[in-house]
């Protein structure tokens, strides 16, 4: 309680502070929303954290210079609670009471797309983390995706799966009843599909279930070669593992768009082993830029839990903005916009850009590397990175 | 592995953790008359407890993982008692046999137990060591030793609830009060204490299922919601304010989850165990073991 | 078992009850019970407590229905009736206790009594008035009914009831708490109601003196069944009512 | 029922107002708090409306949303004129509230307010199973008519305004003093000849069909709809809106609605600290003021001297 209290004076002393400073340089408020009580709560504070170091960093370093003027970078953060009426809520208080022109993250399909259909109008420039191809494309010109979504990764990750496993044919899915789950496991069954690997069941599951016997017991008896626990939550899959282990159960483990392996090992335990994973970038590891693992230690620190692919999304959305503000010199939202794609930023992950007008009609998407990981001795292991050509190609043609 | 065998061995796992967290719901309702929408913070509040308390220990100490177990367990239920007693005092006190005011305080206490809960432990999981490793075999079905422990540890404390409710003093004067509380003290029970005893266990049995599902499941700060709303389904279709009933209750729910999971999946089963208490109550209104509103 | 036979059903019955049965799980409350009504008169039901005087309230007015047995009203067969249709053919009952809305003002609670059966606000007024001042209850109208003394909440009780026109009203204990002043004006208006509206009562009370007074007959209850039938005169002279009820009780 | 004049007036007044401040503010931000205000006070006074009746309805949410969904599938999928839309949903929402009014009213207290509560979560979890009105993802582009883009937070502050009213003449009729008589003593109307349940279902299907229609005004307000907006959440925090304004009267509702509302948009910035400073407020209102703000109000009136007893609010005449 101390604890809190003593946190909220600093805030509001921050808050004090931030505003007095608001009277000497221009400031330019950028805009989050996220899930920020309940079951996903962690995310959205996460990607707030994330953010604010973006902020603080850019700040430190002189800010963006822009229009012959510097914008010193505020962030201002509100929780969606995972619905389209509070997302609605968010998306008004942010464009217009806070008059937010940019936001810098968004997470949740519902409240993605209650925010986006005020942003679009009112012309503010959005990035989101949002996985379902029907918040992306041509009819949405400023929203941007911060993050891989399946579509980038999947095939990566199944197409390395089956390589390594060559003996697995089949294979039983399990994802929550939520939108993630819907919009992602159509392109899974595509993606096992295109690997003539038959999908012997796919079941679904509410969150917030905590007895996971059921579950297990019902993909066990299935007795698939594979089993792709795909946008299963770190903490449920963590806990069927740990069932299938129990039940003897013996296969190929994958869980395709688990976003947080320090969850999934620490739940599961040695049940773990072995186990797949595409969205669970190891931000600890060798692999791992000096940046990511730097934030991810004062993530661990400031909130209790790792950063993770979707949550440090929101500093890469920052970085980009940076970029493209200074690269059109103007913060006009759809200039903004047309400058993203045309540039090359320095993400968490390195280099990267946007694009996949191929897959998507628009050049909005995240370029970054697809990185596979394997749990190995209790650890994250990369074992496959994969650069898309596209930006390959971008970040030569920069170079020349 | 037997099927059948294992899905009903799936079925009494999960039920003995069911069963004693809607006893405390059950206890509740029947002496205070109030659905309580808190109970799920304590048994959240035990399970959080269990995963500061039982690493503390087992350094501090340098005990095995049993004795370090409980301690730990008898510690956590200690804290989600004392939390017991602050709700009562600064909430429910005011607003006993209160059904509309009750509600709206518990869900008060909900909002801000939860905000409390993400802000001091944070959004990440935790976890305690198990108990004791091994998997069992029972008739080709698959259990962890314990888990089988602590089913059996749940299945004692029911049954000394059993013996409490049906052969203790206070245990008379709780079924009194549940009965008739008017005439209850006309005999001379002092209703408030009564109620704050019945409101006491019934914390304590959520904190004991919190305490017993720690190393069972990943710790977070908002696992108890699941079980409330089982819970809720539990109590009614076993009948509100019956011990029996919740006991009944609790393995049906269980069966229905475990088989319900198996030959449909797992959100099928749970719309149909809604669809089942909609059904059920109007079919018995007063639930299976419940007696009729007179 | 002394008691005279039954005599049959004439259309000078307005309520005859055949074999009535009520249990509750293995208790029978009223067993094999049968009776008739004639119109305009007064009957007294009475009976020690737990004969089963109440539940054959209930079951009559059906709040509760029968476990065997018929029932029939003015030549409708009622049994299977529930107790807002029976009301509304006529068969209205006052409760032993709270048969009114303590939140409610006085005027309220009579109006209540005349929103199915009046279709005009103003017929509405005009009977709530009439009523109230039929059981004096006129300078009370605004008062909440919960704030009444004991006797004129007794009184509201009977004005919502009668304010239904009833043919046959049933009472349940109207007399008990009130003083002997009270309990008098009330029996005279028994009488009243009878003579001008040309009501039957009947009435379930403890009070003998009162239903020796007012009751044209007295049909005596005990363990849920017929122990004794008569004018008042008969009853108080049957031995087995005296051994049973009488005796013991004054 | 001169003071019952003086309350249309006076809401007349304030509707007109409101209507006038929807149409001149042209602060976006501004105008949605209306709205939301209005959104949250039509739900308030729909609990507080099957109240009267002396149950706690959790399916509030649940006919809300099926309002916002019936709305949502004219207007997107069959591309239906807006007026169709907004009375299908309020005729949807009633149909609905009769079936299971009928069969849920014959139970009551704790086991209505659970049976509510099991019917609030399967309608929740059908919409999440069905692909045809977008899943767990929603619906999204619900849209008034270009036309009348311009006007519709006014006139949904306008209609909204009626239905209160409406609701208002309801509860002071003699179907609302019914309604009050069931809550107090549902013996004496059955004795005299009144059947409870069909009352109770006519005062459920009533506060329904007013929140199908407010679901209708909700839904092509915030343009998107999902299934985790009804689910008994909202009902949960409607409840605090009633309570903490104070049941007694109409009044309460609103001004609870209006608190709570400005509370939460206030507390929004505060983050995670929202749920707490949430949860805190509606602890300390139950303990400081359990009769809610008009009880306070009018505590407050009659120790000044405002206000005699007798002129209490809500008494009837």
């Amino acid at each position: 309680m101390i604890k809190t209290a003593g946190k909220l004076v600093a805030i509001s002393a921050i808050a004090g502070l931030a505003m007095m400073s608001a009277a000497q340089a221009e400031v330019l408020k950028l805009g989050l929303s996220g899930p920020k009580s309940g079951a996903a709560a962690a995310w959205g504070i996460g990607f707030e954290w994330a953010a604010k170091q973006a902020a603080e960093k850019i700040n430190k370093e002189g800010g963006i210079k822009a229009n012959g003027k510097t914008y010193t970078l505020e962030i201002v953060s509100y929780d969606n609670q995972y619905n389209a009426t509070e997302g609605a809520k968010v998306a008004q208080t942010l464009l217009n009471r806070d008059e937010v022109k940019f936001v810098v993250g968004s997470i949740g399909t519902a409240p993605v797309k209650a925010l986006q259909s005020l942003s679009e109008r009112k012309g503010v420039l959005i990035f989101t983390t949002a996985w379902g191809p029907s918040a992306k494309g041509p009819n949405f010109p400023l929203t941007f995706t911060q993050i891989n979504t399946p579509a980038e990764v999947l095939d990566q990750l199944y197409g390395y799966v089956v390589k390594q496993n060559p003996n697995a044919k089949t294979v039983a899915m399990l994802n929550p009843n939520d939108a993630t789950g819907q919009d992602t496991e159509k392109v899974a069954q595509e993606s096992w599909k295109k690997l003539n690997v038959k999908v012997l069941a796919s079941d679904w599951y509410e969150r917030g279930t905590t007895e996971f016997q059921p579950i297990a017991t019902k993909l066990a008896t299935i007795k698939p070669d594979i089993i792709d626990l795909s946008t299963t939550p770190p903490n449920d899959a963590g806990a069927i593992l740990k069932e299938l282990k129990v039940l003897g159960w013996k296969g190929v483990q994958v869980v395709s768009a688990g976003t947080s392996s320090s969850s999934l090992i620490k739940v599961a335990g040695d049940a773990v082993e072995g186990t797949y994973m595409g969205l669970a970038a190891d931000f600890d590891g060798p692999a791992a830029t000096p940046i990511q693992r730097e934030l991810n230690k004062g993530a661990n620190a400031a909130n209790g839990d790792p950063l993770n692919v979707i949550t440090i999304g929101s500093w890469d959305a920052v970085m980009a903005l940076k970029a493209a503000i200074e690269k059109c010199n103007c913060t006009d939202p759809k200039k903004v916009a047309e400058a993203l794609p045309t540039i090359v930023f320095e993400s968490s992950y390195g280099p990267a850009a946007f694009g996949a007008k191929d897959v998507y009609g628009t050049p909005q998407q995240l370029l970054v590397p697809t990185i596979v990981t394997q749990i190995k001795g209790g650890k994250v292991v990369e074992v496959q990175r994969v650069v898309p050509p596209e930006l390959d190609a971008r970040l030569k043609a920069a170079k020349k | 592995m037997d099927l059948t065998v294992q899905l009903i061995v799936n079925t009494l796992q999960i039920g003995a953790v069911y069963v004693l967290f809607s006893l405390g719901l059950t206890l509740i309702f029947g002496v205070m008359k109030i659905v309580n929408f808190a109970h799920g913070e304590f048994f959240t509040a035990a399970a959080l407890a269990m995963s500061v308390v039982v690493p503390w220990f087992a350094k501090a100490l340098g005990l095995s993982a049993i004795p370090v177990f409980a301690l730990s367990f008898c510690v956590s239920v200690l804290v989600v008692l004392a939390l017991g007693l602050v709700v009562y005092k600064f909430g429910f006190e005011r607003y006993l046999r209160d059904l509309i005011g009750s509600f709206i305080v518990s869900i008060g206490f909900v909002l801000l137990l939860e905000g409390l809960y993400l802000e001091i432990f944070g959004g990440a999981p935790r976890i305690i060591p198990p108990l004791i490793p091994g998997v069992a075999n029972i008739l080709g079905a698959a259990i962890t030793w314990q888990r089988l422990l602590i089913c059996f540890l749940a299945l004692a404390i029911t049954f000394g609830l059993y013996f409490l409710v049906a052969r203790t003093k206070l245990g008379l004067a709780l079924r009194a009060v549940a009965e008739d509380q008017e005439a209850a003290m006309l005999q001379g029970i002092k209703y408030r204490r009564v109620a704050l005893y019945g409101f006491l266990i019934g914390c304590g049995l959520a904190g004991a299922a919190g305490a017993f599902m720690a190393p069972l499941a990943a710790i977070t700060t908002f696992m108890g919601a699941d079980f409330l709303i089982k819970a809720f389904i539990i109590i009614i279709i076993g009948g509100l304010g019956s011990i029996p009933g919740a006991i009944l209750g609790g393995f049906i729910i269980a069966a229905i989850e475990s088989f319900g999971s198996y030959y449909f999946d797992s959100s099928t089963a749970t719309i149909a165990l809604f669809v089942l208490v909609i059904v059920g109550l109007l079919v018995r209104p007063q639930g299976i073991m419940g007696h009729a509103e007179r | 078992m002394s008691a005279p036979a039954m005599s049959p059903a004439t259309a000078d019955d307005i309520l005859s009850a055949r074999n009535l049965t009520r249990r509750f799980g293995g208790l029978v409350a009223v067993s094999d019970f049968s009776f008739t009504l004639k119109r305009g008169e007064i009957l007294g039901l009475i009976g020690p407590n737990g004969a089963g005087k109440s539940t054959v309230f209930n079951l009559i007015s059906g709040f509760i229905p029968p476990t065997a047995g018929q029932l029939s009203f003015d030549g409708t067969d009622i049994t299977k009736l529930r107790a807002p249709a029976i009301s509304r053919l006529g068969l209205v009952r006052m409760f032993q206790h709270g048969s009114l809305v303590p939140d409610m003002s006085v005027y309220e609670n009579i109006l209540l009594a005349t929103l199915v059966r009046l279709r005009t606000p103003s017929t509405r007024d005009a009977r709530v008035r009439e009523t109230a001042a039929m059981f004096g209850l006129t300078p009370y109208l605004e008062e909440l009914g919960g704030n009444l003394s004991h006797g004129r909440q007794r009184l509201l009780a009977m004005a919502i009831a009668t304010a239904t026109r009833p043919r046959l009203l049933c009472l349940d204990e109207p007399l008990t708490g009130l003083n002997s002043t009270e309990t008098r004006d009330i029996l005279e208006l028994f009488r009243k109601l009878r003579a001008e509206m040309g009501m039957t009562v009947l009435l379930v009370e403890h009070n003998m003196r009162a239903v020796m007074s007012v009751c044209d007959r007295l049909i005596v209850l005990h363990h849920g069944q017929r122990l004794a039938e008569g004018t008042p005169a008969e009853i108080s002279r049957d031995e087995n009512v005296i051994g049973a009820y009488l005796g013991k009780r004054s | 029922m001169p003071r019952d004049r003086r309350i249309y007036i006076a809401s007349a007044l304030l509707l007109c107002v409101g209507v006038a401040a929807a149409l001149i503010v042209r602060d976006d931000y501004t105008v949605k708090l209306m709205l939301w205000i209005a959104t949250s006070a039509l739900l308030a006074a729909c609990l507080r409306f099957v109240l009267l009746i002396g149950e706690l309805n959790i399916a509030t949410a649940a006919f809300y949303g099926i309002g916002a969904y019936t709305a949502g599938v004219i207007t997107t999928i069959f591309n239906g004129p807006l007026v169709l839309a907004m009375l299908a949903a309020a005729v949807v929402a009633g149909l609905v509230a009769a079936v299971f009014g009928f069969i849920t009213l014959r139970v009551k207290g704790p086991y209505f307010l659970l049976i509510s509560f099991a019917f609030t979560e399967v309608v929740r979890l059908k919409y999440t199973q069905s692909n045809i009105i977008g899943g767990n993802s929603g619906m999204i582009g619900i849209f008034p008519p270009v036309a009348i883009e311009p006007y519709y937070p006014a006139i949904m502050i306008a209609i909204i305004g009626l239905v209160l009213i409406g609701l208002y003449a309801i509860e002071r009729s003699p179907l609302g003093m019914l309604f009050k008589a069931i809550k107090s003593n549902d013996q004496i109307v059955l004795s005299v000849g009144i059947s409870v349940l069909v009352v109770k279902v006519i005062c459920v299907v009533i506060a329904s069909a007013a929140l199908g229609l407010g679901g209708a005004l909700y839904a092509h307000s915030n343009n998107v709809i999902s299934p985790g907006d009804f689910g008994f959440l909202l009902s949960v925090f409607v409840l605090a809106y009633v309570k903490i304004g104070g049941e007694e009267h109409m009044v309460g509702a609103l001004l609870g609605a209006a608190f709570l509302t400005l509370l939460g948009q206030y507390l929004m910035g505060v983050g995670a600290h929202e749920r707490i400073f949430f949860g805190g407020a509606i602890i300390i209102a139950m303990l400081v003021m359990p009769q809610g703000l008009t009880g306070l109000a009018l505590q407050l009136g009659r120790r000044l001297g405002w206000a005699t007893p007798a002129a209490s609010l809500g008494q009837h005449k």
